[in-house]
């Protein structure tokens, strides 16, 4: 294998000529109707990132409710609601949480995992050119457009956006006289989420090959890094999951459509009006919905702990610890995630013998998780630890994940979730999971490989602020929503205090929703220092964190082709603090040194 | 910049899992989805199904099982033929692998046209997947009685008209000179009258007082239900065999009554029946479109990988109706 | 810079457990149970906090322990190198494993005493929720449903406390959810079934009845109320219903 | 998916085997009589014993799928990599079917309002007891 040459033909200055002269044409194939990995990564992160903002700005408009119930909002409530007098209107409530989670779930988090940062890194990290198909790889950000579209325009259509629930339960969802304000806008719902879901499936089925079969020479499956893994299993779980998301939306669309009736059941008398002919059933939907939602939320944890194994073994300088128990946690993890859907339906009116049946799966699901946990926090034992911002995001991930992880098992207990469910109680668990644990992975990724991306180091003191901040307001967000969901205060209600029961408990929301404002105004600075460095950040080497995979043997930003060389692997992508080399980090293409396959662990 | 190797960078070498070209693999995962996706609808047609107070047989929704037979056999003709183009590309005999696509792609179509033949025959006797065009109703309750009163009010109505067009074409007639032929055009009319007439009357006679009366018993409404389109009884059916009871609804008697009438379940029926056999229609005429694309090319050796790509796909559509076929006609 | 991050995250236990202690002082915490079969939940409940708590204060601290001890400014000396452990994945496999399938178990007899053993008897009350009440209908003096004496009401529901009262939910339109905080009774109301729950109520006294599935605009309104009183005044409630019921002689249908 | 350029890569390893067109044909033929097979049992048996001839039919369409898969589909002659392609989604795909089938019956055991089985349709999907309790005889949920 070593006898590969390492052609050096440099495509580096090849990648600075592209700048020069552009004409529309070439400015359009290399930009924006790209092949190229890269840019089709970017072009999703970019793309992701503004919808997060317009997610999080939404969940401000929730949490303003929340606060100050029936008041006008500041700034934008003459802008917005001038017809209910700059307050928030019921109807408009229940399209904020909708959209919100709609949009952070299916716009923000899936897409700039999978899609960006899956995008860019596999093939680097792996020592591919390129995807293995890549205009189908341009089609699949494509396809997002007309998702984008369908999202942008329904919020114009008469009678707003999609409200009911990011889970979109049928009959609510797909019987038009239930929710007369969302008419139109949850069919937009409906025909986006099937784009996105499309693009994913294309993405996916790439992704996999890709993984599969363009591995550099001695990138055995045992040496791919984390990220890798993360997305590969990821991929998987898109695979089999979603396609029955699918099949569900193209039956709701029929339903709200053409009139069929798969999750309406007879004689139902909505507002009114007969609704269909009947024969359907709603816990169908619910069924099916689960069965791709419940592994998605795993498709939105994976790539984020990958990442975030990479980021930690790295700035720890030491291995990752327990390299092969971490896939088959992740592997575990895929495959329990498969069998637990129905502790969403504990409450549902499904079979309560088929909830002990979820609630015994769900418990199991945490031990592939406390594996990772604990495999995380053994590798910063005894470690040397840089904190960088995006080692603190990291090292924030498993904190915050530990919370998380440890409310689902209060929701698991079939007994506990009687009275926790739909309360703020799943509220706090749903964001420390994927805020706290996807979002601050993204965030760390963001910091860890801006310099391959652009070629430019972010700044790390704002990146610091950025951190604090966000970390503190995080924590005064969510932890609250714990206590909140211990007093039963339930959610997706626009005003809880209506219940006797509830009103001692508005102070409290205040509190959270100062903080949650807080927490987005943090994000200005990310968003600032972002910009800031694209254009005007210290150039970097190829290798600014002395990290041994493979995307850091690459140039900076890399050119077309990815590699100017031909990448062999010789060890697997946690070599720090080896004995053998003087270096504190010893990177999988380094040829092998003397005694090396005495020392090898793998 | 559709050739990725273009740019003069150096080809990069991999190390494959797995002994298959990309193509292949990305073909096998696809249809993994595929797989997933099915099992969705059928997942939904056996929930829905079993879990219905009341089912629909085949043959009360016009489905012949023995057309749905003929089609499994097309399918299955079709995939040899697939094979064999295979077969004949990997021999590097172009024309005869494009003999073999070309036979594929009729039998392809021939399946498609069944399948539009079945569908119209569904369609003109009132079966659609949905409520707005079918006339399907769920039980004998008040919506179907008032669907039935305005459909007749909707029949009488042209018949009303139409007798009044031919009065008043009489009217004009007597007005002007009555000539042999007036006169013989007269009685033309007036046989076209008591036609009409006489048919309102029968169309009265068979559908019976109860349709038009708002308020009848719900036993009532069963006997006017069971009028226009007969329950056939499965166990009867058994004993007696097939001929006895082929009690005719007034439907068929009368095509161009259209009444609405009741099948309990019929419409989830309908649903799941034009859902599934839809999608997997879609899928055949990807195949087809595929097949045309193919039969523009030189089907030689170095292209045996495309058509052993597209046959996998043709396959997987023959194995998604062998188990459609027992599911939809036959359970 | 080191130390200044472990301690931010030290806060994160610190505060964690801090807040739990001090919450309930200040009412922050699981309303009163007033349901026999409540104790049971709440044991539950406090039992995975203590333990999760236990996981969490370890973990949380351990990080940063580690976060403290190993920061490279402070810590010249090579990192060790080490792939992991076999003996120590085991042993961290094996110790929750024990422990998560001893909760899985340990809960199965609350939900099957709460959701699978129904009791025997026929309903007390038959509730349907449709957008955006409570329609509630009492059987009447025959003790039969569907019969001209039924008994209505909307949105307030009367129950006798210390005697096990069987509830017929239904849903006239899309899916509601029937929650009962002080009762910690749940379920979510299904159009086109008829789902049985059933509660034995300790204490006398009025409570929210909350809508805890989204319903449409006005989920947050669909407000009941649930008195419980003693079987006699129960008793003389349902009487008074019904002279009411025959005074406006419509006793069928009190429709829109 | 058959972009010309995807068929580097792995390459043109030749495949380990194929079929005949002899075999083609027995295999079509084999397919065809299946089909007739799960025909006539609905013919014969459907009104007597049905659930006798879904087992039938089943089992019937499971091996036709094997026989496509394996001669068509080249599944028979293919390296072990087949197994790693097709265990996966088929386990998935049934799991996700039988999955489902616990809310029928406990369907029937909540079924409010409407409709409920008829007698004939109880007998048929194997319900030999009353579901539900006795207020069950009510007409249209009526409130
Ligand atoms: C990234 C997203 C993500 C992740 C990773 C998880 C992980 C888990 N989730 Fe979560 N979940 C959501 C996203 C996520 N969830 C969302 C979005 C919803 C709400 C949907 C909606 O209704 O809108 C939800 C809802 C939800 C419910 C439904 C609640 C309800 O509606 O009533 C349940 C119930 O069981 C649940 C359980 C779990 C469990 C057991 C895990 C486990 O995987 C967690 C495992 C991790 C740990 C346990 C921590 C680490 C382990 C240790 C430190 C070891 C020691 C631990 C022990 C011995 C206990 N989740
Ligand atoms: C990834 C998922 C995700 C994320 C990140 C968030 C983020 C936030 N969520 Fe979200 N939330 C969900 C997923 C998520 N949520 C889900 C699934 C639900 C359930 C919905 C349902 O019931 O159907 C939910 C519901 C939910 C509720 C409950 C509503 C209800 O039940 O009535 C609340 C209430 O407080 C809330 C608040 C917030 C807040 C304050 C944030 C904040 O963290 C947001 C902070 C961020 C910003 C304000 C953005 C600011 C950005 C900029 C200013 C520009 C920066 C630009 C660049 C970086 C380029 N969320
Ligand atoms: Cu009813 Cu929410
Ligand atoms: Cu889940």
């Amino acid at each position: 294998m070593a006898a590969i040459p390492h052609a050096h033909d440099d495509a580096h200055a090849h990648a600075h000529e592209h700048g020069r002269e552009m004409s529309l044409g070439k400015f359009l194939t290399t930009y924006v109707f790209s092949f190229d990995h890269k840019v089709i990564g970017l072009q999703f992160l970019f793309s992701t990132l503004i919808w997060f903002s317009v997610g999080g700005l939404l969940a401000l408009g929730v949490r303003w409710q929340l606060a100050w119930p029936w008041t006008k909002m500041p700034i934008v409530g003459d802008l917005f609601f001038s017809s209910t007098g700059g307050q928030i209107s019921p109807e408009f409530y229940t399209m904020l949480f909708t959209m919100h989670a709609s949009i952070m779930i299916f716009f923000v988090i899936i897409p700039i995992l999978a899609g960006a940062f899956g995008n860019f890194l596999i093939p680097l990290m792996i020592g591919a050119e390129d995807m293995a198909f890549p205009v189908l790889n341009m089609m699949s950000y494509w396809f997002m457009w007309p998702a984008f579209l369908c999202m942008i325009a329904s919020f114009f259509v008469e009678g707003g956006a999609s409200a009911a629930g990011w889970t979109g339960y049928p009959p609510l969802s797909s019987v038009h006289s239930a929710a007369p304000a969302s008419h139109t806008g949850q069919t937009l719902w409906v025909m986006g989420l099937i784009f996105v879901g499309v693009s994913s499936m294309m993405g996916s089925v790439n992704y996999m090959t890709t993984i599969i079969q363009m591995r550099a020479p001695g990138m055995t499956m045992f040496r791919m890094p984390m990220t890798i893994w993360g997305m590969f299993i990821t991929a998987i779980l898109q695979a089999f999951a979603l396609p029955v998301l699918t099949a569900a939306l193209f039956m709701q669309l029929m339903d709200r459509t053409i009139g069929t009736s798969y999750f309406i059941p007879e004689g139902l008398i909505v507002n009114g009006a007969p609704a269909g002919s009947g024969g359907g059933q709603p816990l169908l939907w619910q069924h099916l919905f689960w069965f791709y939602s419940h592994p998605a939320v795993y498709i939105m944890i994976l790539p984020a702990m990958g990442m975030v194994s990479d980021m930690i073994s790295t700035f720890a300088r030491k291995p990752l610890f327990g390299y092969k128990p971490m896939i088959y946690s992740i592997a575990g993890i895929a495959g329990l995630g498969f069998i637990v859907w129905g502790h969403h339906m504990f409450m549902s009116g499904m079979s309560p013998w088929l909830g002990t049946t979820f609630m015994v799966s769900t418990i199991m699901i945490a031990l592939p998780s406390a594996i990772k946990v604990f495999n995380w926090l053994a590798t910063i034992w005894a470690a040397r630890i840089q904190y960088t911002t995006a080692m603190l995001f990291a090292l924030s991930f498993v904190s915050l994940f530990i919370i998380g992880g440890l409310s689902g098992i209060f929701m698991a207990a079939t007994p506990v979730d009687i009275f926790i469910h739909d309360t703020y109680f799943i509220v706090a668990h749903i964001h420390y999971v994927l805020f706290g644990g996807s979002a601050m992975g993204i965030f760390g990724g963001i910091y860890f490989w801006f310099p391959k991306m652009f070629g430019r180091m972010m700044n790390e003191f704002w990146g610091k602020v950025h951190f604090f901040l966000t970390f503190i307001f995080f924590n005064g967000t969510f932890y609250p929503m714990h206590i909140l969901g211990a007093a039963g205060f339930p959610r997706r209600l626009a005003d809880p205090y209506h219940y006797e029961t509830f009103q001692h408990l508005l102070p409290m929301n205040q509190f959270i929703t100062v903080c949650a404002i807080g927490m987005g105004a943090s994000q200005i600075i990310l968003a600032a220092n972002m910009i800031y460095s694209l254009l005007k950040g210290p150039k970097c080497g190829r290798n600014p964190w002395h990290a041994n995979s493979l995307e850091w043997t690459a140039p900076s930003p890399p050119g077309h082709g990815n590699f100017d060389f031909q990448p062999v692997v010789y060890r697997g992508p946690y070599e720090y603090a080896s004995p053998l080399v003087d270096d504190d980090y010893f990177p999988q293409t380094r040829p092998p040194v003397e005694g090396e396959d005495k020392l090898a662990h793998h | 910049m559709t050739d990725p190797h273009g740019h003069g960078q150096i080809k990069l070498q991999y190390q494959p899992a797995l002994p298959i070209p990309n193509g292949k693999l990305f073909l096998w995962l696809f249809l993994s989805t595929e797989i997933m996706f099915f099992a969705a609808l059928i997942g939904v047609y056996i929930v829905i199904r079993f879990g219905a107070p009341d089912w629909p047989g085949p043959s009360k929704m016009h489905l012949v099982e023995l057309i749905g037979a003929a089609n499994t056999l097309v399918l299955i003709l079709s995939s040899v033929t697939v094979v064999l183009a295979l077969d004949a590309a990997q021999k590097d005999n172009a024309s005869l692998a494009r003999l073999w696509i070309a036979a594929t792609f009729l039998l392809g179509g021939l399946f498609l046209g069944i399948k539009v033949f079945e569908y119209k025959s569904k369609f003109s006797h009132g079966i659609y997947p949905a409520l707005p065009h079918s006339r399907m109703y769920e039980k004998p309750d008040v919506y179907f009685a008032s669907a039935v009163r305005e459909r007749l009010r909707v029949l009488y109505a042209r018949i009303d008209a139409d007798r009044a067009e031919i009065a008043s074409k009489k009217t004009n007639l007597l007005a002007g000179p009555q000539t042999e032929d007036v006169q013989r055009q007269i009685k033309d009319l007036d046989d076209r009258d008591k036609v009409l007439a006489d048919k309102k009357a029968e169309y009265e006679q068979a559908v019976g007082p109860v349709a038009g009366d708002a308020n009848a018993s719900a036993h009532a409404l069963m006997e006017l239900s069971k009028r226009i389109y007969p329950v056939h009884d499965e166990h009867e059916k058994n004993a007696e065999g097939e001929a006895e009871h082929e009690s005719i609804g007034l439907n068929d008697k009368y095509p161009e009554l259209k009444l609405p009438f009741v099948v309990t379940g019929g419409n989830m029926w309908a649903t799941t029946y034009f859902t599934m056999t839809g999608f997997h229609a879609l899928h055949v005429l990807a195949g087809l479109v595929a097949f045309v694309l193919l039969l523009f090319k030189r089907l030689d050796r170095t292209r045996a990988g495309i058509v052993e790509n597209v046959g996998l796909y043709w396959h997987f559509v023959d194995l998604v109706w062998i188990f459609l076929f027992p599911l939809l006609y036959l359970f | 810079m080191g130390k200044v991050w472990s301690l931010l995250f030290l806060m994160v236990p610190v505060l964690g457990v801090g807040v739990f202690l001090v919450a309930p002082a200040y009412g922050h915490w699981l309303p009163k149970d007033v349901s026999a079969h409540g104790h049971m939940i709440d044991h539950l409940f406090n039992f995975i906090l203590w333990l999760t708590g236990g996981v969490f204060v370890a973990t949380e601290i351990a990080l940063f322990w580690f976060m403290w001890k190993y920061d490279a400014k402070r810590n010249p000396q090579a990192a060790k190198f080490t792939h992991g452990s076999h003996n120590v994945e085991v042993a961290w496999t094996l110790l929750p494993a024990a422990t998560l399938l001893f909760i899985a178990i340990y809960q199965m007899n609350a939900w099957a005493q709460v959701k699978i053993f129904k009791p025997d008897m026929p309903a007390t009350v038959e509730v349907t929720a449709r957008q955006f009440e409570w329609r509630i209908r009492y059987p009447g003096p025959d003790g039969k449903f569907d019969t001209r004496d039924d008994l209505f009401t909307v949105n307030d529901m009367h129950l006798p406390v210390g005697e096990t009262v069987l509830i017929d939910l239904k849903s006239a339109d899309v899916l509601h959810s029937f929650f009962l905080p002080h009762m910690r009774m749940k379920q979510d109301a299904v159009p086109g079934s008829k789902i049985p729950m059933w509660v034995k109520i300790k204490e006398e006294g009025m409570y929210d009845l909350v809508c805890a599935e989204l319903c449409g605009w006005g989920h947050y309104k669909m407000k009941g109320r649930v008195t419980a009183q003693s079987r006699e005044d129960f008793d003389q409630w349902l009487a008074q219903l019904q002279a009411e019921q025959e005074r406006t002689q419509e006793p069928e249908k009190p429709e829109e | 998916m058959t972009e010309p350029h995807d068929t580097h890569g792995a390459g043109e390893h030749a495949h380990a085997g194929h079929g005949t067109t002899k075999q083609y044909l027995a295999v079509c033929a084999a397919l065809m009589i299946l089909t007739f097979v799960s025909f006539f049992t609905f013919r014969l048996l459907h009104n007597t014993q049905v659930q006798m001839t879904w087992a039938v039919m089943m089992a019937v369409s499971c091996v036709k799928a094997l026989l496509v898969m394996l001669f068509f589909m080249h599944l028979k002659w293919e390296a072990s990599w087949k197994y790693v392609l097709t265990i996966p989604a088929t386990i998935m795909a049934i799991f996700l079917m039988i999955a489902l089938i616990p809310d029928i019956k406990w369907r029937f055991e909540t079924i409010a309002g409407g409709r409920t089985p008829s007698e004939e349709r109880k007998v048929h999907m194997g319900y030999e007891h009353e579901p539900g309790t006795p207020a069950e005889t009510e007409q249209g949920g009526g409130h």
